[in-house]
């Protein structure tokens, strides 16, 4: 049974989905334990197929059983880098279904069922982007998860979440037409859709390889994920879409969309072209580098000029995804940069997952967006901004943190690299990060406006200090109990990331190991 | 010009036309103000794409890769068991397949357009609720009037 | 900047580099191209191995319904799970259950089809179609071996015919004969049909989707056989989703999702 | 290479007060119990302190590896107790059960609110204090910097006014922003010059390393403005800006603890990152030494034109912290000696100037230099251990603060700076000139009138006692000196 585990990964979410097509209409009580089992069992499946990449190195899965001539049907392979992933994916599809729970009181419950069958077969895509060996298969998962995240996103009842939606429609069609275009270059110049065949193809002769075709189907493939991840220049889509979801859908989108397309970019240059393919050319790396700095800086000052809670980490989204970009981009001679993009897409996904799981609860509970009222929040809400705060310090790069060691190996490439501009644009973007962060920190400490002028003239008589400045802002109170469990769940695990990277840097250095060329020695 | 169409537009004729198709789509998903007009703009950007991908497993004088025995239903079983592979009717030059035209494009086009339909189906569904709320499709207005939204809320 | 301004220049700059990407492909048509017969020197295309050896592996003569539904059957099933999803998104946008029903769209309340003097000629001639599109569109998806066809094509035909009664009656007609539970219970076991052929070799010790292994199933005599009929079912497994998906979305447009009465 | 032991009594010292968190949460409805708790967890801290100090005295390094999960850069969260690791703890740990008394008498005085959340971050700071301390290697230095920075920013606001927000806002901005812009990039680059050794034991880090005088120059400056706490100018504002936070705050920390790990960080730098030989090689210390001397000189100016009293001690504060960075940037070995005296010499003089700080603002509200006319009569036992705190800080013969500014002085003239030589004796006339006034205008000075300082008296006994102890202990450190002077011969031996 063991080796059926890649397939049971897709399985479980799938037939969870088609489970709660047949029965959920008219019993909605019934949608969340399927779709929360269905989770449970991917998870449990993705630890037992990754274990088994991480022992016994990466494997191939023949789909149907063809397996002499590689490539005459779809492989799913795993080994230790997308293994990490495909944990981190069910590990935060299972903390988003927690906090998906409403209560029984709640009123508007008649689309609970599209709901949950969108949101497994969301986690459908992404399990299937992760582990396919396939190009064209790519593709079609990449439909998948696009289709389900334009209904996630419009599933609100915000007036402005349709139009979000459109747009991110018509960017993400057309980024997903884009890398089918570059795949079908592809396949004209090298008769294969398996990526490991096309590998082996590009590397045996270089006049293939060097022709202006495959050239053009790099640069679509590109553009096209990076229309995807919403990388800088092409990133329009991401602020409205995300932020105008609701909360729900927001804690499984906003976390993983953006950092599964991440790891294809990583994929398509590690094992599709090749390390030596895509450095070969003289003059991208730094573009690229230059590109994510803009990023990165764009990023984190569009972040400080947003007031609400959500747009601001949307932008901050953004700054991220020029931290992994350039980071996977540096071309450093040990290969740091593209370890720490790697454990990057795994930090980040989690510190998202706890900033928006945080957004979800006031926005959900308290019908708060604005950073402004949140006066009083530390002493009212304790448990939701330990949750908070941990995710904030993780996001500055406060040392415990993973974010703290992501950073530390991005910088390590960058000055290996010899990319200062990238180096000083993360520590920019992180000092930017304080100060949004400490800015929410103030107000949650102090209060909205809090009393001038209690100085330490009339020491003697002191005065309570609850009932300055809280009066305006809406009653806090604590939110549920499924609420906090994966808010604190995911502090919990960004804090464990950090303590015990090392393992994980390891695995993930082993997967560049066996990859198209030899990695020096194992630091 | 006369020569420039022929030796280098001509053998790559389908190639050309696509990119041309491709062009208009993707200008008219952008330029159009109508959200319909770009969601046609989308359909012709998908359609040139479909058309790029069957123009490349084309093959001069092969039929459609089906493979045409004439044996009727009753051998059908028979034909299977003894002799192994069909007889396939043997092209002018080069090996038997170049008979039958390429069929993995086709296989991969069913599900392009599969997905082009979805997408339309869902892009219309939008469009619809987006009259709904705002009673107007044009993108102009409708920016005016979630900007207008924005500040009141 | 006016979007004519960007779309000129992404237009032009996209445009250049297609062009570029074209100028080393090989001519029109040329059956020694890469994709065709494989890389100089290197190993046959793939496309050559399913020419030649796809009808002895599966007994299909039609190579694209045998590299769809078997060699590439995953894609195949992902596929339907697109047009599932797709469904999924628009009941979950346009769907509203109508409690708040302001802009329901009242249509004559008695059917039709059968009686109203001055719909006499669309409702006899849609009375008479309706079957024979029907039954032709069963025999596109059952003769998908031979020649152009199968679940896709098949079950577009079928839910066509569901619209058919949509259209020359009311929508409230074809919601009786093919009401929103049916068609999603129909959805969701279209798929569950597909991907139970791909669990069902899991059982038997193979990997998912590997039909040879069911002629114990079929108790055919060589997997071959056992592939073609499996492929048959999967076939009508797509039909399912797909005529269900396509009269599902041709309702909820038409009504703005109350399905109370459409155009 | 002097034997080392591993033992885990580092780690219980720098956990002692962390332990202490759940307990004061526990207790506290419990006024006296969640106080009792603050000063048994102070008493048990110095107690492993002082279990580890004959190991020490003897050339023994005691060392503890807690996590080795960083493998990916196979740097461990490690502690290691050297002698002027020794130093520091000994004087934060036993200087906390003071001001941990005197913080009970200061909050009931004026009945503070919030007062659990203040003991919380007290103790959790205490606990970072001490872990920078033990820090075997730089980045588990680091890692407990950031975690003071952050744990001692709830106190510094505790008044949760707008000035606290003001002072909170300059506090953050300075040390976190020079923490994340200068000391990351420094470690990371030193990480990356060294070949992924950052430990201090053995050699120093990067002493064979092949370290041109610009990038040197660039690293040192960025570790000396990164570890922004040793309040070099330009980046010394936070300083006086933190003195918003109430005294018991200002005076341990920003007297002993928070400036204190400032300057203990830059000292680990000079001293084993990059090792006395090379900064004398390539002569960058030089640099450093005259930041440093500029940065006494005026903040001993500034500090003279203050009127608000804790202001001038914080600006009095800066200028002695840099005698210290001037003293081990000269590199002599009796100058180095000096300045790791100073640590402790500075300690107990500055907290019992901002302990009788504190009393005088409890006994009578007053805050100005202007308004202490005549109050020593008053309050007699407040201000003569204000006058030995002020002769221990400014270098005057019974108190301690002597030994260190003899030492330094010999350094200078032994590393022949006479310059530097000058600077040091005019910033101690500077000293005395801000610090004598205010004694003179207490004693001699006639009250403005009877009946306005009538009702004024001693402050509560809780107060009082902590500040005797303390100036009585800049005494003691000047007759009996003798266990501090082997500890700073065991690390200048050393180096």
């Amino acid at each position: 049974m063991l080796e059926q585990l890649p397939a049971l990964i897709l399985l479980a979410p799938l037939f969870g989905a088609l489970l709660i097509g047949l029965v959920g209409l008219h019993d909605r009580r019934a949608c969340f334990p399927i779709a929360f089992a269905s989770l449970v069992v991917s998870l449990a499946s993705a630890l037992g197929a990754a274990m088994r990449a991480f022992t016994g190195g990466a494997y191939n899965y023949f789909i149907g059983g063809w397996e002499e001539p590689l490539g005459i049907s779809i492989v799913l392979r795993v080994d230790a880098l997308n293994g990490l992933l495909l944990i981190a994916i069910a590990v935060v599809a299972v903390l988003a279904v927690i906090f998906t729970i409403r209560p029984s009181s709640e009123k508007d419950t008649d689309k609970t069922a599209y709901f949950y069958i969108l949101f497994l077969l969301l986690c459908v895509g992404l399990f299937g982007i992760t582990i396919t060996g396939d190009a064209f298969n790519l593709f079609v998962l990449i439909e998948v998860s696009a289709l389900t995240s334009y209904g996630l996103v419009a599933i609100g009842t915000s007036r402005r979440c349709k139009m979000a939606a459109f747009h991110y429609l018509l960017m993400g069609t057309v980024g997903a037409s884009f890398y089918l275009l570059g795949v079908g270059y592809l396949y004209l110049k090298t008769g294969s859709l398996n990526i490991e065949d096309i590998n082996t193809i590009l590397t045996t002769n270089a006049t293939v390889a060097q022709s202006p075709g495959i050239v053009t189907a790099f640069l679509l493939i590109l553009v096209g994920i990076w229309i995807k991840m919403a990388f800088f220049p092409l990133y329009g889509w991401l602020p409205n879409a995300y932020s105008y979801c609701p909360s729900g859908s927001s804690c499984l989108l906003a976390p993983l969309m953006t950092k599964v397309s991440v790891y294809v970019m990583i994929r398509v240059m590690l094992s599709l072209f090749g390390l030596e393919w895509v450095f070969g050319h003289p003059g991208w790396s730094d573009l690229v580098v230059w590109l994510a700095v803009i990023a990165i800086l764009a990023g984190s000052i569009m972040a400080l000029a947003q007031r609400e809670i959500k747009r601001m980490l949307c932008y901050l989204i953004v700054a991220e995804i020029g931290y992994m970009v350039g980071g996977a981009w540096l071309n450093d001679p040990n290969l740091w940069g593209l370890t720490g993009a790697s454990y990057h897409i795994l930090a980040d996904a989690l510190m998202t997952l706890c900033l928006f799981l945080f957004a979800g609860i006031l926005f959900k509970y308290h019908g708060i967006s604005e950073i402004g009222d949140l006066g009083g929040l530390f002493k009212k809400m304790p448990l939701t901004s330990i949750g908070f705060v941990i995710g904030a310090l993780a996001m500055i790069g406060v040392p415990p943190t993973s974010g703290f060691f992501s950073k530390f190996y991005l910088i390590r490439g960058g000055i290996e690299g010899g990319h200062p501009e990238y180096v000083g644009a993360l520590l920019i973007s992180s000092l930017v990060n304080a100060v949004l962060f400490f800015r929410i920190f103030e107000i949650a400490y102090f209060g909205k406006n809090p009393a001038d002028g209690h100085s330490h003239d009339h020491g003697h008589d002191s005065h309570g200090h609850d009932d300055h400045g809280e009066a305006a802002s809406p009653v806090l109170r604590e939110a549920p109990t499924y609420a906090l469990i994966p808010l604190l769940a995911a502090a919990a695990l960004i804090l464990l990331l950090g303590i015990f990277n090392g393992q994980i840097i390891e695995l993930i250095r082993t997967a560049f190991g066996n990859s198209a060329i030899v990695v020096s020695n194992l630091r | 010009m006369v020569e420039f169409l022929l030796n280098t537009v001509k053998p790559h004729f389908n190639f050309w036309v696509y990119v041309i198709l491709m062009m208009i789509g993707l200008w008219s998903l952008i330029a159009k103000n109508n959200l319909i007009k770009k969601m046609m703009g989308l359909a012709i950007f998908q359609s040139a794409i479909i058309l790029f991908y069957v123009s490349l497993g084309v093959k001069d004088g092969a039929t459609i890769p089906v493979l045409d025995y004439h044996g009727e239903h009753a051998d059908h079983n028979a034909a299977a068991k003894d002799e192994p592979a069909m007889t396939l009717p043997t092209s002018s030059a080069g090996n038997p397949a170049d008979a039958y035209a390429n069929p993995v494009p086709h296989v991969l086009m069913l599900t392009a357009i599969v997905v082009g339909v979805a997408t339309l189906g869902v892009a219309l569904a939008l469009c619809e609720m987006i009259f709904k709320e705002f009673d107007t499709l044009e993108e102009d207005e409708l920016l005016r009037k979630i900007k207008a939204l924005h500040d009141d809320a | 900047m006016n979007p004519k301004l960007y779309a000129s220049i992404a237009v032009i700059i996209t445009g250049l580099v297609l062009l570029y990407g074209i100028s080393d492909f090989p001519t029109f048509g040329d059956p020694r191209s890469p994709a065709n017969s494989g890389v100089e020197g290197g190993a046959p295309s793939t496309s050559l191995y399913y020419i030649n050896e796809s009808y002895g592996a599966t007994k299909v003569p039609n190579l694209v319904t045998s590299v769809l539904a078997d060699y590439r059957g995953y894609d195949t099933m992902f596929e339907t799970v697109v047009v599932f999803a797709a469904g999924m998104a628009i009941f979950a946008i346009l769907r509203c259950f109508g409690r708040d029903d302001e802009a329901v769209i009242t249509a004559p309340t008695k059917s039709s089809i059968d009686g109203d003097h001055n719909r006499i000629i669309v409702g006899t001639t849609c009375r008479l179609a309706v079957p024979v599109v029907q039954i032709f569109a069963l025999y596109v998806v059952a003769h998908g071996h031979h020649s152009p066809g199968g679940g896709f094509q098949g079950g577009v035909m079928l839910g066509a015919s569901f619209i058919l009664i949509a259209l020359a009656g009311n929508l409230n007609d074809a919601l009786g004969r093919f009401s929103e539970r049916s068609y999603m219970t129909l959805a969701s076991l279209g798929i569950i049909i597909y991907a139970g052929f791909g669990v069902l070799p899991q059982v038997l010790g193979k990997n998912f989707l590997d039909f040879g292994v069911l002629e114990k199933f079929f108790l055919t005599d060589g997997p071959e056989m056992a592939r073609s009929h499996s492929m048959l079912g999967v076939e009508i497994g797509v039909a399912l989703t797909v005529m269900s998906i396509m009269f599902a979305i041709f309702a909820n447009l038409s009504s703005r999702g109350t399905l109370k009465g459409g155009l | 290479m002097e034997n080392t032991v591993t033992s885990i009594l580092p780690v219980l010292a720098c956990l002692a007060s962390l332990a202490a968190v759940p307990l004061i949460l526990i207790f506290r409805k419990e006024i006296f119990l969640r106080e009792l708790v603050t000063f048994g967890a102070g008493i048990a801290k110095f107690a492993f302190v002082l279990a580890m100090l004959p190991l020490v005295l003897e050339g023994k390094v005691l060392e503890y590896t807690f996590i080795s999960g960083f493998t990916g850069i196979n740097v461990p969260i490690a502690f290691r107790v050297d002698g002027l690791g020794m130093i520091f703890a000994l004087v934060a740990s036993s200087l906390w059960i003071a001001t941990s008394l005197y913080a009970v008498g200061y909050m009931r005085g004026l009945k503070e609110h919030a007062q659990t959340r203040f003991f919380v971050f007290f103790a959790v700071s205490l606990c970072a204090t001490l872990g920078v301390a033990f820090a075997g290697n730089l980045l588990t230095l680091y890692l407990f910097y950031e975690m003071l920075s952050l744990a001692t920013w709830p106190l510094v606001t505790h008044h949760q006014d707008k000035e606290a927000r003001t002072g909170g806002r300059t506090y953050l901005s300075y040390l976190l922003g020079t923490s994340i812009g200068f000391a990351l990039p420094a470690l990371i680059f030193t990480y990356v010059k060294s070949g992924g050794d950052l430990s201090f034991a053995g050699a120093a880090i990067l002493a064979e390393s092949d370290l041109g005088y610009w990038p040197g120059l660039f690293l040192l400056l960025g570790f000396a403005f990164g570890f922004s706490k040793a309040g070099m100018m330009p980046f010394h504002s936070w300083l006086p800006g933190a003195m918003v936070a109430p005294t018991p705050v200002s005076a341990l920390l920003h007297a002993v603890a928070v400036v204190k790990v400032g300057v203990f960080c830059v000292i680990r730098v000079i001293t084993e990152v990059f090792g006395v030989d090379l900064l004398g090689k390539l002569g960058i210390n030089l640099v450093l030494c005259w930041i440093a001397a500029f940065t006494v000189i005026t903040s001993s100016l500034i500090a003279l034109t203050q009127d608000n009293l804790k202001r001038r001690l914080a600006f009095s504060t800066v200028g002695q912290l840099s005698y210290i960075i001037l003293g081990v940037a000269l590199l002599s070995e009796h100058a180095v000696a000096g300045s790791m005296m100073h640590i402790a010499m500075h300690a107990f003089g500055k907290i019992t100037l901002f302990f009788c700080a504190g009393a005088i603002f409890v006994a009578c509200g007053k805050k100005y230099v202007s308004q202490l006319d005549g109050l020593g009569r008053r309050m007699p036992v407040t201000f003569a251990a204000f006058a030995i705190g002020a002769m221990s800080v400014t270098g005057l013969p019974p108190t301690g603060g002597l030994l260190s500014k003899f030492y330094l002085v010999w350094g200078a003239a032994e590393a022949g700076q006479i310059a530097l030589l000058c600077v040091f004796l005019v910033s101690t006339i500077l000293n005395g000139a801000y610090f004598f006034p205010i004694v003179y205008r207490a004693f001699f000075k006639p009250a403005p009138g009877d009946e306005a300082t009538s009702g004024i008296h001693e402050a509560p006994l809780a107060c009082v006692i902590p500040l005797t102890v303390t100036a009585i202990g800049s005494l003691l450190l000047f007759f009996f000196p003798g266990t501090l002077l082997e500890l700073t011969d065991l690390m200048v031996g050393q180096k």
